[in-house]
């Protein structure tokens, strides 16, 4: 049976780690990560998991160890957070590209400089490209579900691809709320044990794994890497729909929306600020505002089409981003539904907000301020991108 | 079994045409080892001379006939942590975990992945094939590079002559990490070659073994290949690379020079010191006998 | 929804007293959240916190800027200026001090005010100066309306062990109230 | 080509000519050669065999190197111009 626990999101990632069974987790120590590590060890020490802890000299080792691990055909886990990340980013692009299944917590943290040790999601931001599947959640019991469903997700035959399950640093990772927590034989009939068949890395089934390879061979991969991450999308709903039967959770699969039926106009944000968006919508409601929300699950596949779905009926949309995108005067998010819904030749009104940057709140007042922007410009009937706002 | 029987009638695991250099070092310790260490094998080789040529297969052929991936140059001792840890898992802690890396993949980018898993002591046997610089790009400077050698990077000019660096000692490095087992290696002592490849595979069941191997190289260091043996075997008898071993926390000179030879002898026979004055020859005499002594009174 | 802020220093347990709480809320089957504010984790230095307790999913993750409740480990920082910004009109402040309440000089919007030595009560039951649990029992007398005492006191006894629900328990009992005006 | 998710290869050795290489190559004097396999454990290219009790040199990957003719102890292999004869 699952029982009830208040619980911060690193106890629940490495709960959700631990219930998973993987073979082995190499982590190193991060803020605001570290409970993660701190929290795996102490239940590998307690007996609670089998797992093999390495306790490795820095991320870069982390990600190296797993993927030794996942060649010699283990489940892994690893988790980390902006430097670590940063430091990791040799062997996670590896990782991806070697089409090894796995999850990795990130605990998103401002990028240094200027020196933070705070929230953001720059970090995971700037490797969206790495050939990762990327979740972002929005409160604890989602960080849970996803390292759960993320194995399940990742080690689809059709997918091979490791996923990050994202969630804000601080505002989640050391938050403490209600988790159901479930139990490890409804884990254990939902996600079989792992079985590599892909790469061996085995004297029985000798092969050279990652021989020098050519172009014109080399892009052949990269298209199959990118047809996987389509199909992605499909199993990310499949895995959805089987993962409420049983736990009796469900979280919508590449989005999830509110109060959007009727809405004029609709906030788009990722991560914890969806929770204080979802009261912010309400409150707009209450005042006759007809605002909707479209809470972005994932930004690798990213739902371009569900999104477009959603807005090719209302007139404007603002993005709140933790994270800026260098270039464009813009956050990361904003840039990417725009590029969603430009197919719908609408022109609609549309705001990049950036706020909760290096630890910064992004209050509900703060939401509610960009509604009312977006509300009025919308009232006035302008059109296309309006001036980025900086939720200060 | 004496060694030579040894490698009479082994396997050869390498395939019999690769494109390493005429009278190369690195391909003749890489035949070596995977000849001792057989079938039962998996090999993580990094970017450098031996993967460079070939050995990780080109397209889809093997170039080796033991499972063979190229690591980061930066990661082979953490790569191969992970998958000690989930051989043991398995149960299957006879295969054995092997890493032939060059000495820029060990002793520049790839040190702080091997310090980490040589302290945590995972079971892996980790070769390091010093051929002193980035051989396989053009002979660029490496820690290991000995001072005053000619590289691409250290060129002679008129203001520079050569690295200005002395040479990074790995093997002490590596023994006081306190590990199962360190040794040093030189294919010109075969007899003794063997038997630290096979203590050290022993020794990688228990805990972390590190093997240096000086791994002399024709093309960039300027002697014809036919020298090769005999570079290497100058060297162990100046005492430019004393044989050593490192076991059960104590040190040892397997191979004592009574009558050492001048280091000089060893440095004239590559064109990369050709241009050092004797007083340069001097100091790399002075380090050699001090470190000599070192290990002298670290063997006692 | 019942909005706190818990204003102490590092080292004297306040992350634990409000995950206590929070632990405590949802063993009675409502919902709370606490979230810490982070500046430098070290010893004495000003350490925040923000709960909510609601008897509905709390979907609001922002820090806490008007609160009903201020519950304030130490009496040195009631001079700094962040202590008492945004507090409700009608607020309840919980004070863990040795000083009179004439003595505090507290601003206007604290209303309903309890005052309690929590520091000398642990040392005495507990032998340590750590005020964390004691506080818990001042705080569970003045907040009786959102936690329940049983509960609270048991999470008490599982986490820390018997003397600091003892102490907690004389805090409930020695816990000063003052209504002004 | 065969699909592989990722990039792996196990279908046989890739294989160099490197016998084409060769400028000099090592012949060995039976009369002198005296049986003590030092030639073979030097040879970087595993071209010194032992077959039916003797030491032979496979020309086949040969690099030509010389080392084998270097560290003879017995000067048993000559190192000569490559010819017509190969």
């Amino acid at each position: 049976m699952s029982k009830i626990k208040a619980m911060t999101g690193n106890q629940s990632a490495s709960i959700g780690a631990c219930l998973s069974r993987p073979d082995v987790i190499a982590a190193y120590p991060i803020t605001p990560q570290s409970s993660v590590v701190e929290g795996l060890a102490a239940m590998i020490a307690d007996g609670k998991s089998d797992a093999q802890m390495v306790q490795v000299e820095s991320e870069h080792s982390a990600m190296s160890v797993v993927q030794g691990s996942a060649m010699a055909g283990g489940r892994v886990f690893t988790a980390t957070s902006a430097q670590g990340l940063a430091l990791m980013y040799e062997p996670y692009f590896r990782m991806s590209t070697l089409r090894l299944p796995m999850v990795m917590a990130i605990a998103t943290r401002e990028m240094t400089s200027p020196e933070t040790v705070w929230s953001g999601q720059q970090d995971a931001m700037s490797v969206r490209d790495s050939g990762w599947i990327q979740v972002f959640v929005e409160n604890n019991q989602e960080i849970l579900d996803m390292i759960i469903q993320g194995y399940k997700i990742s080690e689809d035959k059709d997918v091979l691809i490791p996923m990050n399950v994202c969630y804000d640093g601080f505002y989640l990772s050391h938050l403490t709320e209600r988790v159901e927590i479930p139990s490890q034989e409804q884990v254990d009939e939902f996600l079989p044990r792992y079985k590599c068949e892909h790469v061996a890395y085995d004297p029985q089934n000798p092969m050279a794994v990652d021989p020098l390879t050519p172009g014109e061979i080399l892009i052949n991969y990269r298209e199959n890497h990118l047809q996987s991450m389509q199909k992605v999308k499909d199993i990310i709903e499949k895995v959805d729909k089987e993962f409420k039967e049983k736990f009796g959770r469900s979280y919508g699969g590449l989005i999830d929306t509110y109060r959007c039926e009727d809405a004029e106009i609709v906030v788009v944000t990722i991560g914890a600020n969806v929770g204080t968006a979802r009261v912010a919508v309400d409150l707009a409601r209450e005042k006759g505002k007809k605002v909707g929300l479209i809470k972005v699950r994932f930004m690798r596949p990213f739902p371009n089409e569900k999104i477009a779905e959603v807005l090719s009926n209302k007139k404007g949309y603002a993005v709140i981003d933790r994270s800026v995108s260098f270039g464009w005067n813009s956050g990361v998010l904003y840039q990417e539904v725009k590029a969603a819904v430009s197919d719908l030749n609408q022109n609609l009104c549309s705001i990049s907000a950036i706020g909760g940057l290096g630890g910064l709140d992004i209050s509900l007042n703060h939401v509610m301020s960009v509604i009312d922007v977006l509300d009025k410009a919308i009232k006035e009937e302008k059109q296309g991108q309006l001036q980025t706002m900086w939720l200060k | 079994m004496n060694y030579i029987d040894k490698l009479k009638f082994s396997k050869d695991l390498v395939t019999p045409g690769m494109s390493a250099c005429q009278g190369c070092g690195g391909e003749l310790c890489l035949r070596r080892v995977l000849q001792i260490a057989g079938e039962n094998s998996v090999i993580a080789i990094p970017p450098g001379c031996m993967a460079g040529a070939g050995v990780v297969g080109w397209n889809f052929d093997n170039g080796l006939k033991v499972p063979v991936h190229i690591p980061l140059l930066d990661n082979t001792a953490s790569f191969l942590s992970g998958v000690s840890q989930m051989y043991q898992r398995k149960g299957r802690e006879d295969v054995n975990i092997i890493a032939f890396a060059g000495d820029g993949a060990t002793a520049d980018c790839g040190f702080q992945s091997l310090t980490g898993a040589a302290e945590r002591g995972e079971h892996m046997l980790y070769i390091c094939y010093d051929n002193e610089g980035y051989m396989n790009t053009g002979f660029q400077r490496s820690s290991t590079t000995t001072k005053g050698s000619k590289t691409s990077t250290t060129p002679v000019g008129i203001v520079l002559k050569g690295k200005s660096q002395s040479k990074k000692y790995m093997p002490l490095i590596m023994a006081m990490h306190n590990i199962e087992y360190m040794a040093t290696l030189s294919p010109s002592n075969m007899k003794d070659f063997v038997e630290k490849i096979e203590k050290g595979l022993e020794a990688s069941k228990r805990g972390f073994a590190y093997l240096h191997i000086f791994s002399p190289c024709p093309t960039g260091w300027g002697y014809p290949p036919n020298l090769g043996i005999e570079v290497a075997r100058k060297a162990v008898k100046s005492n430019f690379f004393p044989l050593i071993e490192f076991e059960n926390g104590k040190l040892k000179i397997n191979v004592e020079n009574k009558n050492p030879i001048g280091v000089g002898e060893f440095l004239k026979l590559s064109n990369k010191f050709k241009h050092l004055r004797d007083e340069d020859i001097a100091f790399i005499q002075e380090e050699v006998n001090s470190r000599m002594e070192l290990i002298k009174k670290l063997a006692l | 929804m019942i909005e706190l802020r818990f204003h102490g220093r590092g080292g004297q347990g306040v992350v634990k007293a409000a995950q206590i709480i929070v632990s405590s809320v949802i063993d009675t089957g409502k919902y709370a959240q606490f979230i810490p504010f982070f500046g430098v984790e070290r010893k004495g230095s000003p350490v925040f916190g923000f709960l909510r307790i609601d008897d509905k999913d709390i979907r609001i993750k922002t820090q806490v800027y008007t609160p009903k409740v201020l519950v304030v480990f130490d009496d040195t920082l009631l001079s700094m200026e962040k202590t008492f910004k945004g507090l409700q009109e009608d607020g309840v402040v919980i004070i863990n001090t040795k000083k009179s309440i004439k003595e505090l000089e507290l601003p206007k919007n604290a209303k309903e005010v309890y005052l309690v030595d929590a520091t000398g009560i642990a040392i005495e039951n507990i032998k340590r100066n750590i005020p964390n649990t004691t506080m818990l029992g001042a705080f569970a007398n003045a907040c009786k309306d959102f936690i329940n005492w049983d509960i609270l006191k048991q999470n008490i006894e599982t986490k820390f062990g018997e003397a600091n629900v003892k102490s907690a328990k004389v805090a409930y009992e020695k816990v000063q109230k003052y209504n002004l005006d | 080509m065969r699909k592989f998710v990722t990039p792996v290869g196990n279908e046989g050795m890739y294989i160099l000519d490197t016998a084409s290489w060769r400028i000099v190559k090592p012949v060995m004097n039976k009369e002198k050669c005296v049986e003590c396999g030092i030639c073979l454990t030097y040879c970087p290219v595993n071209s010194i065999e032992f077959k039916s009790d003797k030491y032979i040199i496979n020309y086949d990957f040969c690099k030509g190197c010389g080392i084998c003719s270097n560290e003879c102890p017995k000067t048993a292999i000559d190192m000569i111009e490559e010819g017509d004869e190969r």
